[in-house]
């Protein structure tokens, strides 16, 4: 059982100020972390080392800019760092960070990872909203309740992965009543336990998985449920694939924000898939007009072969669609789908090879022999 | 290059106008519903409602069924129609003849790539249509009937209203300029329900010709309530300008409106200039090891992630602010509610000034960085050489 | 560069025509602005078909050429031979299969013809995106490193040492041998009486085109055919950790086998009674010509135990029973009294010769026992009694000593040189063979040749058969004075676009890619890759590009399929 | 060794992969078939063991290889008839029987078969399909190409002079009747004997039924019947056209009889319990077996992956009797007596030599062992050296043995070669 | 499409199973219908999803993978990652709600010109049956 130490301080406050002894008494070099930009509410994923700056951090802050498991894979992209970082992450940001390291796109050594029993981030077009501050304390209300906050995001709201895996040190933060008052911090591996002595709390034995945290989860998973139908609408097939991506500007901000899409280059922005000139002719003929830009479908669906089954459901492209694209819901139904098919869990293992570069001779053998 | 475009400029400017009972939109459809049918056109490029969805995009219409799904003045702008008709047109030879019915910005825009070789023109006719601005794409899409509605209102009344986008609200373009962008222009300010017919180089003559239409009337009334509304507008830009160059003048006010950037780039990818297959800001092309990004943040204090979002935004600018052509697209393409738009065009505004060049006026003007005068800024780094030019040339 | 087209269909005689509208087709073709020129050939295979079409080449200055004739699998490598005759690339040639997947499988006329239509437009459009492919030459190194000294490993160096090859023969033990030099004598049926294997090192010790590295370990292989860098460090004493680098052309690993250890099944009662003893320790005995227990009388008798190991391990070790028959002939010849008894499950006697030394045992009054499994071994008075099972009821024996055949196991190094040279084990745990039919010595490292036990069990004749047969595809491989010439159908990467995530690595079978840490990215080793372009579908970034079947060749097929 | 030349007799799986060796090693390989087609007995086979693979898909690319390597002539219908002298320089003569069908002009379009009025048992699939007097042993056959069977064809037999239907079908004119018999001289440096295996004739064994029951069948016939390019086309059935709802496999046909244990009938036996199995997974398999003789690594697990889906059974004697149509197999099982009556029988017969051997190893004077294989010297020395050096032996014209063992005696007969001329 | 339409369905075959089990059909004379059209890849692995999804969009009927058994890839395992990219194909259709049937993985030794015939006709008729890919009509794509 892992060792638990409470904290008779506001969650927020409490996380804060352990970061900050940590960076000053240097056990760690530098914390990355959420940080208020400035006056109008924006937030920004920041490595910050000096005490000074880390004034302005706001590690539980509820907003995803991006995905911080992006950002320190581009932060750690050609070696691990040679001094010691703390990292607070959400548990999906976290598991993209493993899905990249997978991938030979960071390293996780000496980073030192926090996380929390997340309650979802809001959603980004509430950033810099006049009213941010109230939005932000209906949402920790709920937090506190276990009860699914209306303004997070869509894939927040379903997702059943709130609780965090590989995180070195955990915050306890969901279905605590008494957040603003006190907090349980969770040190799960040996690197957490170095530095519980810094945690000035009093070592507790709890376990991270109460009733309230079960229970949330079971609501959650109803709510999936609910969103993975809504995806189709009435009209079955191509069709309602056509109209979900209809109003799709090819921006590919998805796959931008998307932390698994780690292509440098994305083969769909390249001149592979330019629309050949040469068919208009004959798509004319045939369909008797054409949508231009054309492409949207094979991006997506191109897309969702990369990708898919290695999706944490972070929701950041359902954000950053201009067009309210319902994308993470969609992506995040096919790609539990396809975790199923090949019993992967995105984010769960290090060692654990992705899909898409392993087989098993002995799978699947039905298959090609009808 | 159509070259037979410079003498419409001297023609004394006439036109048709024809009477819209039905509505303005359905004249102007039924126009193009005859081009298709005497197959002066194969195709036309026109703005269209997905069935059985709010959603707008562009399409190419050869079948008449799917005039019934076009519509000229959408609420919206989706894809700029700039870049709509180069995704087609870029990738080989184009074998069709095709009409392209476009908002005034959307045709500088195509004007622009043009010049950049990403749309081949030849065989396609650029229509321009009076714009009276559309509305904030995110708005939209969060309600579309309301917002539909009042576009509606709106568009009738030509107000220029605070629920319009920003760029639109601030655009004193919206109509047919003094240049050889567009082949024919379709007049809307004028005399209420009629549609007028500006025929702008000799296809749009032609074109005129083609349907049967004589380019006789006079166009004083479209024109005096165009210059109306244009003085207006002008006079909204330049109050925005003001503000602007204010704003951006403090100190970082300008990184500031940006700092909330979260590296998505779908301005960049909404943009109708930056037309490159893949960008350079894309191809992260320098990555450093994590010590140098200690030391870079020691240096500040802290390093915030994404990196490079001034860089990139910096960049982008100053690869395409010279043929910006004020949209908007950017701003609409922002998750986060970043003014990029009014940035970029108002820091386009002064450049483009600079070089004297408005993008997308005139096909036959060069790109002012593929073209340079030899004694122009010779100030920057030869004053003395540059105040003897000066004097010579006055003797 | 403007490109001149000129598309043959060929009749192949009265087979295409009978089925495709010949004329059609070329009319309909000739039509396309893309091709210059559209003839058709009665047989454009047959020789003076084949001349017309050289001088059509040369004539119409043709830069790209497609023919419409039969399967790429009879005559692609014919036309493209007459391309390069005329001076073209002959990889800016198409080869469209209107006979076999079109002429024969379509009986309407009309439907063939319009299929045709269709492949030939594919074939026209896909040659326009043909890249001139060039056929690289690499020059090679001809020697050879064996690694371990065993039979196998110097049968391989004798065959393979020759005046412009040397031979690097590695061994980790001081002496060479391996585990046949410890046998008393080789299977006798099978003719040789002498000491074979002293013989051999003799031969190889005097042999100057053989360097031997005794008491030596291969710390590192990389490269492929006819260009290896090896490097071996050496263990002994006086020259502690002494490295030397080497090159070779190819690499021969005969690394042979371990033996089962019997403790691991308690019932076989090894190791608690000195009566009861392993093969190998018999063996001994029989060198020493000493059989007797350790009481120091003789023993009366004997039971010879087969299949230790057998069902533990999962396979037949296949030399056990022949090896046990030559120890009872032993024991009837050298101590005429003695009881054997041979307690096996199956008599594995696969060779033509072997009946017959089993039938000559049973003669000499040897006793042949059935049994299914070894239920306990146990001292009882002065005798050791076997208990075993047979059919479900269990039977007793007792007797004075117990020799234990053990199963052959892979030597306990393997897995770590597998890992070196990155080559694939078996479920058992030995060596994996490219092909376990057609290509028994080979690996999927082009070069890399496994010989002996190190592939599994087996007995001499068959570990000298295969050392042969890896010294035949090297000396056919590497020639002094010739150079390999590599796939040219090969994958390559657009460094710009790899984004280094080593997906293709992970689906590389043959190891032909590898990830470079200071680029960042993976890079496709030419020589090594067999352009199965597995690679290509697995990079999400659209980095790979297997030539000859690119994006856009095989997308114009769809394209002109779906028109 | 001066001569560049090498001679190899028999194009099956060893002598393909011995002319392959040598001929990219640059050498000259006079490749001799008795027969029509290149492929020898592996080629009859759907799937080989243990890794049920498709042997034809294993072979074509060889088989191909073969055909269009310019180091490679290929002398099929061709008998070697003579040879003189040793290691080096070695003469021989073949003869080359007409095929009255040009290998350059003929396209294998296959035209020809139909209009020819002969039809005969096809020996290739065991007598189960009719084939003409011009005829390909079976689709997919190399070179793709038929022949004339000069006995049988009216034409040239004398029947019926004027008889030319496959000649007026031909759009080729690779038809040639004019074709003559011919004697080919070589001088060869070395010879490589790959003349294979013959099946042991169970007909000689009265007490198997073999030909008085029609659904007994030799292990050979069962192979064709399950052969996707065999005379049912894959389809597996009882002579009656039924299905199979249980078999009885016996091992060791000819065992005793011969004197040695063919190390491969256990293996393929039990791929037949395999193939039905997976063509009819109800059918109930009974094997019966002396010792299993399944030696290798792999092979086992085979056996293991079978056991419990099949019956297996050891018996000290056994026999197959028949009344009317219905089938018994009566056995014994240590002392016990006991019968089952499937509705087909499986023989798998021991491998002899092939039938040329004895005629052969006198024109290369070299000697038979025992059992009537070549012999070779010292096993351990040389396995696949004749006592004439510069004579090879491998395969199982040397004695039994399976596919991978027959490759390497292959490579190693090159590797001989080859290390003579180093 | 009605009867006498007839469907397109695109082919990817390995090199050396399927392209010449195929072979192998029309030397038999085997009958197989037009709407198919093969296009030969070295490998079955080479099989980008890509195409697979671009065949689709761009209304082909139906699509069929083909290569050899497991166990006889000349490339010793690429069919393993065929058959690893074909269910991924096949579930994403199936969980989006479109017709997976479209989309189909054979494999097709080279003997098996019997088997090429069998599965091609028999797809060929299943396709019919699902009538025409919506896709080719449709312009929002």
């Amino acid at each position: 059982m892992a060792k638990a130490v409470k904290i008779k301080k506001n969650v927020e406050e409490g996380l804060f100020d352990f970061l900050k002894s940590l960076l000053e008494t240097e056990k760690i070099k530098g914390v990355f972390t959420l940080k208020k930009m400035d006056d109008n509410g924006a937030v920004s994923y920041s490595l910050i080392t000096s005490p000074d700056e880390f004034k302005k951090a706001v590690p539980l802050y509820p907003f995803m800019p991006v995905n911080a498991g992006k950002a320190l894979s581009s932060f750690t992209l050609l070696g691990k760092t040679e001094e010691p970082i703390a990292a607070v992450l959400r548990p999906c940001e976290l598991r993209a960070f493993v899905e990249l390291i997978k991938r030979a796109q960071g390293d996780v050594e000496n980073i030192l990872i926090i996380s929390l029993s997340c309650g979802g981030v809001l959603s980004l077009n509430l950033m810099g909203d006049k009213d941010q501050e109230s939005t932000v304390s209906k949402y920790w209300e709920s937090v506190k309740k276990a009860e699914i906050s209306p303004d997070t995001r869509e894939t927040c709201q379903f997702c059943e992965n709130f609780l965090p895996i590989n995180a070195d040190i955990t915050v306890a933060a969901v279905g605590n009543k008494d957040l603003d008052k006190e907090f349980t911090l969770f040190f799960n591996t040996p690197k957490g336990e170095e530095f519980s002595k810094e945690a000035s709390g009093s070592s507790v034995s709890e376990e991270i998985e109460t009733k309230e945290i079960n229970d949330f989860k079971k609501k959650r998973e109803e709510l999936k449920e609910k969103f993975f139908k809504e995806t189709q609408s009435e009209d079955t097939g191509l069709k309602s694939l056509v109209n979900i991506f209809a109003p799709c500007l090819g921006c590919h901000g998805c796959s931008h924000v998307c932390p698994i899409c780690y292509c440098t280059l994305c083969e769909f922005d390249s001149k592979t898939h330019n629309y050949p000139t040469s068919s208009l002719g004959s798509d004319l003929m045939v369909k008797g007009g054409l949508k231009v830009p054309s492409g949207n479908l094979l991006f997506h669906l191109g897309r969702m072969t990369h990708m898919a089954v290695s999706c944490v459901s972070c929701g950041m492209c359902s954000d950053v669609c201009p067009v309210n694209i319902p994308v993470a819901t969609i992506f995040s139904k096919v790609g539990s789908s396809l975790q199923k098919e090949f019993d992967y869990f995105p984010g769960k293992d290090i060692e654990e090879p992705a899909p898409q570069g392993t087989y098993k001779e002995d799978e699947f053998t039905k298959i090609g022999e009808q | 290059m159509n070259n037979n475009q410079k003498e419409t400029k001297t023609n004394p400017k006439k036109g048709k106008i024809l009477p819209a009972e039905k509505g303005i939109r359905e004249e102007v459809l039924n126009i193009f519903k005859k081009a298709l049918a005497d197959n002066i056109f194969d195709a036309l490029l026109i703005p269209a409602k997905v069935p059985n969805t709010d959603a707008y995009s562009w399409i190419l219409l050869q079948d008449e069924s799917l005039f019934d799904i076009a519509d000229p003045l959408p609420p919206v702008m989706t894809v700029q129609g700039g870049r709509a008709l180069s995704s087609f047109s870029k990738n080989g030879e184009l074998d069709l003849k095709i009409a392209a019915l476009m908002k005034p910005c959307e045709i500088r825009a195509a004007v622009e790539l043009f010049k950049l070789h990403q749309i081949d023109l030849n065989l396609v006719t650029l229509i321009s249509i009076d714009c009276p601005g559309a509305m904030p794409l995110t708005d939209y899409m969060n309600d579309p009937k309301k917002i539909g509605e009042s576009f509606k209102k709106i568009s009738e009344k030509w107000e220029i209203s605070e629920s319009l986008r920003p760029a639109c609200q601030n655009c004193h373009r919206f109509s047919l300029m003094d240049g050889t962008a567009s082949d024919l222009h379709i007049g809307l300010v004028g005399e209420n329900n009629k549609v007028t017919l500006i025929p702008n180089s000799s296809i749009g003559n032609d074109l005129l010709e083609k349907l049967g239409f004589e380019p006789n009337d006079s166009l004083k009334e479209w024109e005096s309530k165009k210059e109306k509304l244009v003085k207006e507008k002008t006079k909204k830009r330049d109050a925005f300008l003001k503000e602007w160059q204010e704003k951006t003048k403090k100190t970082d006010g300008f990184f500031n409106e940006l700092n909330k950037c979260i590296n998505c780039h779908n301005c960049m990818n909404a943009c109708p200039i930056c037309y490159c297959q893949q960008c350079y800001f894309d191809s992260q092309t320098i990555n450093f090891k994590p010590e140098t990004y200690i030391q870079k943040t020691k240096e500040k204090g802290a390093l915030r992630f994404p990196l490079n979002t001034m860089l990139f935004h910096i960049g982008r600018m100053s690869h395409m602010v010279l043929s910006c052509v004020s949209c908007g697209a950017c701003e609409d393409a922002c998750p986060v509610s970043i003014p990029v738009g009014r940035l970029f065009s108002m820091v386009g505004d002064q450049t483009q000034k600079e070089f004297n060049y408005v993008p997308g006026l005139n096909r036959e003007d060069p790109l002012p960085l593929q073209d340079f005068k030899e004694d122009e800024f010779c100030e920057v780094e030869t004053p003395n050489e540059c105040e003897e030019k000066v004097t010579e040339e006055a003797k | 560069m403007n490109k001149n087209i000129g598309v043959y269909v060929c009749e192949c005689g009265p087979n295409i025509p009978e089925r495709i509208d010949i004329d059609k087709v070329v009319k309909e073709l000739s039509s396309l602005n893309e091709v210059k020129t559209v003839k058709k050939h009665s047989l454009l295979c047959s020789n003076d078909g084949k001349k017309f079409l050289k001088e059509e080449i040369e004539k119409e200055e043709l830069s790209h050429v497609v023919v419409a004739a039969c399967s790429p699998k009879d005559h692609e490598n014919t036309f493209m031979k007459v391309c390069e005759e005329a001076g073209m690339n002959p990889y800016l040639f198409q080869l469209v299969n209107i006979r076999e997947q079109c002429a024969w499988m379509i009986p309407d006329k009309e439907e063939a013809t319009s299929k045709a239509l269709k492949y030939i437009k594919a074939g026209i459009h896909r040659v326009m995106y043909h890249d001139p492919l060039e056929k690289k030459e690499l020059e090679i190194k001809v020697d050879v490193l064996v690694i371990g000294g065993g039979i196998s490993g110097i049968e391989a160096s004798l065959s393979l040492a020759g005046p412009n090859r040397k031979v690097h023969l590695v061994e980790k033990t001081d002496s060479l041998g391996g585990m046949a030099g410890k046998l008393s004598q080789i299977l006798p049926h099978q003719g040789s009486k002498i000491k074979l294997v002293k013989e051999k090192i003799e031969q190889a010790k005097n042999n100057e085109n053989i360097n031997i590295y005794t008491s030596s370990e291969v710390k590192e292989v990389r490269g492929f055919l006819g260009n290896f860098e090896a490097v071996i460090q050496s263990n002994q004493e006086n020259e502690e950790g002494k490295v030397e680098e080497i090159k070779a052309g190819a690499v021969v690993v005969a690394t042979g086998f371990d033996l089962y250890d019997l403790k691991e099944n308690p019932a076989y009662g090894y190791g608690e009674n000195e009566n009861i003893v392993s093969a190998l320790e018999f063996e001994d005995m029989i060198n020493s010509e000493k059989i007797e227990l350790k009481n120091g009388k003789k023993p009366k008798s004997v039971a010879l135990v087969h299949c230790a190991g057998r069902k533990e391990k999962g396979y037949c070790s296949k030399v056990c029973c022949l090896y046990n028959l030559k120890f009872a002939h032993y024991l009837k010849d050298n101590l005429p009294d003695v009881e054997v008894k041979e307690l096996y499950m199956d008599l594995c006697l696969p060779h033509k010769q072997d009946q017959s030394y089993f039938d000559q045992a049973k003669e000499k009054g040897v006793e042949f026992i059935r049994m299914d499994e070894i239920v306990k071994t146990k001292k009882s008075g002065d005798k050791i009694e076997v208990e075993y099972k047979n059919n479900d009821k269990t039977d007793k024996l007792s007797v004075d000593m117990v020799v234990i055949a053990p199963a052959m196991i892979p030597s306990k190094d393997t897995s770590e040189l597998a890992e070196l040279m990155n080559l694939p084990l078996d479920k058992s745990g030995f060596f994996k063979e490219l092909h376990e039919m057609l290509d028994p010595v080979a690996t999927p490292m082009e070069g890399v040749y496994i010989t002996g036990c190190a592939l599994g069990p087996r007995n001499i004749p068959e570990s000298m058969t295969q050392s042969h047969a890896t010294s035949g595809k090297i000396l056919s491989s590497l020639i002094p004075g010739r150079k390999v010439k590599p796939e040219v159908k090969v994958s390559e990467i657009k460094e710009d676009l790899c984004t280094g995530c080593q997906t293709c690595l992970s689906v590389c079978f043959y190891g032909a890619i590898s990830y470079d840490p200071f680029k960042g990215v993976s890079v496709v080793n030419e020589a090594i890759c067999r352009g199965c372009g597995s690679c290509v579908g697995s990079c999400p970034s659209g980095a790979i590009r297997s030539k000859h079947f690119t994006y856009y060749q095989l997308y114009q097929e769809v394209m002109e399929a779906l028109r | 060794m001066k001569n560049q030349n090498v001679l190899v007799i028999g194009s099956g799986v060893a002598g393909m992969e011995a002319s392959l060796v040598l001929a990219d090693a640059g050498l000259k390989v006079h490749l001799v078939e008795k027969d029509s087609l290149i492929g020898g007995q592996t080629i009859k086979f759907e799937e080989v063991y243990p890794n049920m693979e498709c042997a034809t898909c294993m072979l074509a690319p060889k088989q191909q290889e073969v055909l269009q390597h310019d180091n490679i002539t290929l002398y099929l219908l061709s008998e070697v008839k003579k040879t003189e002298g040793s290691l080096g320089e070695f003469k021989v003569q073949i003869e080359k029987k007409a095929r009255y069908v040009s290998l350059i002009n003929c396209i294998g379009c296959g035209a020809c078969y139909d209009p020819c009025p002969v039809s005969l048992d096809n020996e290739f699939e065991e007598g189960m399909s009719q084939k003409k007097a011009i005829y390909v042993a079976c689709p997919g056959a190399l070179p793709n190409a038929p022949a004339i069977d000069p006995e049988n064809c009216v034409r040239l037999n004398g029947k019926k002079k004027d008889c030319n239907a496959c000649e007026e079908a031909c759009g080729f004119d690779a038809i040639d009747f004019t074709e003559k018999d011919e004697t080919v001289n070589l001088d060869v440096g070395a010879i490589i004997v790959a003349t294979g295996f013959d099946q042991f004739d169970v007909s000689s064994l009265p007490e198997f039924g073999y030909g008085k029951h029609p659904n007994v069948y030799t292990a050979m016939e069962f192979e064709r019947l399950y052969a996707q390019n065999g005379p049912t086309s894959g389809k597996l059935t009882l002579r009656e056209d039924k299905p199979i709802k249980s078999a009885g496999i016996i091992h060791c046909m000819g065992r005793e009889e011969k004197g040695y244990c063919s190390g491969v009938c256990c293996m393929y036996s039990m791929k037949f319990a395999h193939f039905i199995k997976d063509k009819a997974p109800e059918a109930k398999i009974h094997e019966f077996h002396t010792d299993l003789c399944i030696p290798g690594k792999s092979h086992q697990k085979f056996y293991d992956g079978l056991k419990n889906k099949i019956e297996f059974t050891r018996y000290e004697d056994i026999e197959v009797k028949g009344k009317n149509g219905n089938l018994e197999i009566s056995y014994t099982n240590n002392g016990k007596k006991n019968s089952i009556k499937p509705d087909m029988v499986i023989l798998s017969p021991a491998m002899v030599p092939s039938a040329g051997t004895e005629n052969l190893a006198k024109i290369l004077g070299i000697s038979q062992d025992s059992m009537g294989f070549f012999s070779t010297q010292d096993q351990n020395l040389s396995p696949i050296d004749s006592e004439k050096e510069g004579i090879f032996v491998i395969g199982c014209a040397e004695g039994p043995k399976d596919i991978p063992e027959s490759v390497s005696q292959a490579e190693a007969a090159a590797g001989r070669v080859l290390s003579f001329l180093q | 499409m009605n009867n006498k339409q007839i469907p397109n369905i695109i082919g990817f075959l390995c090199n050396w199973c399927s392209y010449t089990g195929a072979d192998l059909a029309g030397t038999s004379r085997m009958k197989i219908p037009p709407s198919l059209k093969t296009i030969r890849v070295m490998c079955s692995g080479r099989i980008d999803p890509l195409f697979v999804l671009k065949s689709f969009l761009k209304g082909a009927d139906g699509v069929m993978m083909m290569g050899c058994h497991p166990g006889d890839c000349h490339y010793q395992k690429g069919n393993y990652n065929a058959r690893r990219r074909y269910v991924m194909l096949n579930d994403i259709f199936k969980t989006l709600g479109l017709e997976e049937k479209r989309i189909g993985l054979w494999w097709v030794s080279a003997s098996e010109a019997s088997r090429f015939a069998k599965v091609t006709n028999e797809y060929n008729e299943e396709v019919k049956k699902l009538g025409t890919n919506p896709a080719k009509e449709e312009i929002f794509l």
